[in-house]
């Protein structure tokens, strides 16, 4: 699918929310082995207010509105670390950008481009560092080597892989932040978990498509 | 683990829902029961207001009162508040004079409220943050500024509501908080893990003989896992870290905290207390004051940590002022 | 079960050297670490004397204090303390004005403060005693004086030393304290044993999704034993036990604590309140004043009770009345 | 033996703590099944106390002097309802009682007696409330019973039996003291803790002669 309007946007964020709700177990996990086991609980109650937002106010007039909502849901509801990181996935996009009600793979590019900054801005971390950047990052990067950004869905089918092989290769990473820091070496084999929602989310909205 | 608790979704909402009516005579909820304002606050001063993760009771809930907190913000279990709730916090309780925002040093709290002090400065608001990073073993010396805050909380707290109490500007309190924030250190032991409520699940697993010094409130590994000890040979061990790390010496006089990490009985702290009094007598330290509680818990977990601030003249004249919440009052000690 | 401890033999001296050092700023011991009086006591008036088993921390130690007891007699591990000691204290603190033993209802006590009794008798020593006998569960409402005293002694010995401080007659302290004690119910629920530090040996068997109601702190059979319910479940059964025995009515004033037997968490006991406000509420009681802590425990028992106090405006002017010691503060209420 | 000195008292009351300490556990194990448990602490502790006053304060000018001392350091040791009960049961024999220094069977059976009035005087317990008074008062029945109270080792070996037998009567009884007395019914079938104190010390006491 090439571009879609301000109702599908909608639609495809859901998809990535309802995609989080069931992992919420799976994430809980993740986040057990070398977190405090709470990002399951986190992210799931952050996309279930995220969904409840969109779906009680919609339509949307604009596209930048459908994403203020969900990253406003997830900051206030959530609270954490990953509240406040995945709510920048989601409103560091849209800052200072005009108006639009068509969403095609360029723009969505130049989006995650900006939430990506947003996001290293919070939380400073870089990529190695064990967190959502390690597969955010990469899937930005290749969706920006694409010759033809055009296509929403060959995008966010990009994004999705590179940020599939990010979380593989944050088990090679020592944790800088979150409470998988003080772990040092005992870190080294496990996944993040943030890292592993980014992937879950590029993926629910590739497959949606 | 039986917990007594109804649906796992409001537990928080249900537990404050519960402080607030019991102690409604001293606080009052803003807009949600996450948050809550000390009704009796004095006013025309800096305001204070600390928060942070639900799980730990009595921190952070029970430490807004008389000469403490103005406010407190509670977020999910383990999980930072979120920054429009601390915003809106810090507006109910401003009065012009800047607000101070006390939390623990880890990374969901750091964002937040780093995001909650946008939004204030947006709407004018004056803010400034003093994060507690008291646990030396969760960092090296070098590194302080990535250590957790633990127990240590409760006498940051104490000396920043007596500051503001008295009247000092923003610049002035903040002084002082950090100056006393940087006079304590704390260092933990934990025997058994904690849960996350209704998902039923240990925070960490430990040996049915085996202990760990340093371990942190959610079970982040701590510096070594040995066997079982006596308290007189777990406490020795302990407070050789402290020393090396404070570098304290006879004649230094000291604010002392046993702290309970949850089911650990006050028998168990009051013998670690015995302990602790033979080292510190040895060492020619003086006691100002000390307290044996559990203010900064995780659950049922076990074991116990010990805090310990220097105190010097004008720390120690913010220490004694008398202050007051359901969880932690003093009188002026003589 | 970890507990951390040294040599058996010596658990509550060395507790209680802990506690008296830490404290030593109110407290100075007796003779032995058993006993111990509160240095600021008023002079020239009743003195108030409470003690018991050793184990329910901070009941009974923690209880001497300004408005509350003048001293405190320790036994062993749930075994009443000796009559020798008891005398010793009582002659401690005796101004002629009378010494007044509160203490809850168990045989080994009431033998052992008996003859304690005449030992004051015989160096003519004024004395009385008031038994506490709060725990509803405990005996029916005709054997009421064969029930077990709970977390109810903390309100007798609140509105007795208060009565003592307002300089009554023996006779005076007697009754108010009397009046008190018939005017509180408790009501356990037990989720999991606590175990005799030492002996690591659980002081009763539950099975894993078992609670019993009306438990003992001693592991003394309850009322009912079912599968684990709902925290509102659990409320409303033993609200209605309570009401059943005291027969309140809209419009009857009273206090009440939740009372956590050891291990149980704040978060728990708050969730508990939360429960029990409703039922308060719809029936129409005006709650004067509301505390959620661990008061009367049995180690890292689990579980928790409810008490409540029906005031009256003699009762409630003595229960206002400011008091302090390390584990239980309170300013005026207004 | 016929009748012993005030030295043989001393070692045979010692011979009766001896019995108790070593006993310390199994005390614990019947008080755990419908008490709390601390029976064997309580005990060996307060037997400990007064085989140490008597080691250190004899020889002893006179028997009373002995029961005293005994009595004393149990009360004041032990504390808990058996601290009373069981010092009443040495110190209530010589009350009033003219100075002794030699112990034969009469003498003993009167000082049982006396002993007997002075715990149910105190603890007001009878037979059937599942006491140690299921054991102290058979005891001094039987030894009243003798035609020949003469012999102290006849008279021994009597109030041993009996009380023996009244340990095994006290698991009919519902508890009517103590922290049993909450059992009611659930108490059937189990033995007394303070009765088997009883019998054990003066199975001691007799086969010291
Ligand atoms: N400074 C940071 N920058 C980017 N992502 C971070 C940072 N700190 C934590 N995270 C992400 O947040 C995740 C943890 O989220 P969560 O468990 O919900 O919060 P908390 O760590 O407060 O328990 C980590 O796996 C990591 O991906
Ligand atoms: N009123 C009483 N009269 C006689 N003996 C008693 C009485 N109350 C308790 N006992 C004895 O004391 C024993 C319990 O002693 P112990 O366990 O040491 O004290 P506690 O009951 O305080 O834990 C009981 O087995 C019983 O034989
Ligand atoms: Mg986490
Ligand atoms: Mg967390
Ligand atoms: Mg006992
Ligand atoms: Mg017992």
């Amino acid at each position: 699918m090439n571009r879609i309007g301000t109702d599908k946007v909608v639609e495809m964020i859901i998809s990535a929310c309802d995609s989080i709700i069931a992992s919420k177990d799976y994430l809980t996990e993740v986040d057990s082995s070398i977190g405090d086991g709470d990002h399951g609980i986190g992210m799931s109650g952050g996309m279930l207010k995220a969904k409840e937002e969109l779906t009680a106010k919609t339509p949307f007039e604009d596209i930048n509105t459908v994403f203020k909502t969900a990253g406003m849901a997830m900051i206030n509801s959530m609270g954490g670390a990953s509240g406040v990181i995945f709510g920048s996935l989601f409103l560091g996009g849209i800052k200072k950008m005009d108006r639009i009600t068509e969403l095609d793979g360029n723009k969505f590019t130049v989006m995650m481009r900006k939430a990506l900054e947003a996001v290293k801005d919070r939380g400073k971390a870089e990529v190695g560092d064990k967190t959502m950047v390690d597969a955010l990052e990469p899937a930005v990067l290749a969706m920006e080597a694409l010759d033809d950004k055009s296509d929403l869905k060959t995008v966010l089918k990009t994004a999705s892989d590179a940020a599939g092989k990010g979380v593989e290769d944050s088990k090679k990473y020592i944790a800088k932040f979150g409470k998988a820091q003080y772990l040092g070496e005992r870190a080294v084999g496990f996944q993040d978990a943030g890292a592993t929602s980014v992937s879950i989310i590029f993926k629910a909205m590739y497959e949606y498509l | 683990m039986k917990k007594i608790i109804n649906k796992d979704s409001s537990i928080v909402d249900e537990m404050l829902s519960g402080y607030l009516s019991a102690y409604s005579r001293y606080y009052e909820p803003v807009n949600s029961n996450n948050s809550f304002t000390y009704k009796k606050r004095r006013k025309n001063k800096v305001s204070i207001v600390i928060g942070g993760g639900s799980g730990h009771e009595p921190l952070f809930s029970g430490f807004a009162g008389q000469g403490l907190a103005d406010a407190v913000v509670c977020g999910n279990i383990f999980a930072a508040p979120n920054p429009q709730l601390i915003f809106e916090t810090a507006r109910a309780v401003d009065e012009g004079k800047g607000v101070l925002f006390i939390y623990g040093n880890y990374a969901g709290d750091n964002m937040n409220f780093d995001m909650a002090e946008e939004l204030c400065d947006m709407e004018d608001i004056k803010t400034a943050h003093v994060r507690v990073w008291d646990d030396c073993a969760s960092a090296s010396k070098e590194r302080y500024d990535s250590r957790r805050g633990v127990a240590g909380d409760v006498f940051v707290i104490k000396a920043a509501g007596a500051a503001a109490d008295s009247g000092l500007s923003l610049e002035e309190v903040i002084r002082i908080t950090e100056k006393t924030r940087d006079n304590i250190n704390t260092i933990g032991l934990a025997t058994s893990p904690g849960s996350i409520p209704g998902l039923n699940k240990p925070t960490f697993e430990l040996g049915e003989d085996e202990i760990e010094f340093g371990m942190g409130l959610h079970g982040e590994p701590g510096i070594e896992r040995t066997k079982m000890q006596d308290a007189g040979k777990l406490v020795e061990r302990m407070y050789k870290e402290l020393m090396t790390e404070m570098g304290l010496s006879s004649g230094d006089e000291v604010a002392v905290l046993v702290n309970g990490l949850g089911s650990t009985t006050l028998l168990e702290l009051n013998i670690v207390y015995h302990e602790l009094d033979k080292h510190i007598k040895s060492d020619g330290l003086i006691v100002h004051d000390s307290e044996i509680k559990s203010y900064c818990t995780c659950q049922e977990m076990g074991g116990f940590s010990i805090t310990i601030l220097k105190l010097d003249d004008e720390i120690k004249k913010y220490y004694n002022a008398p202050c007051f919440s359901p969880y932690y009052a003093r009188g002026e000690i003589k």
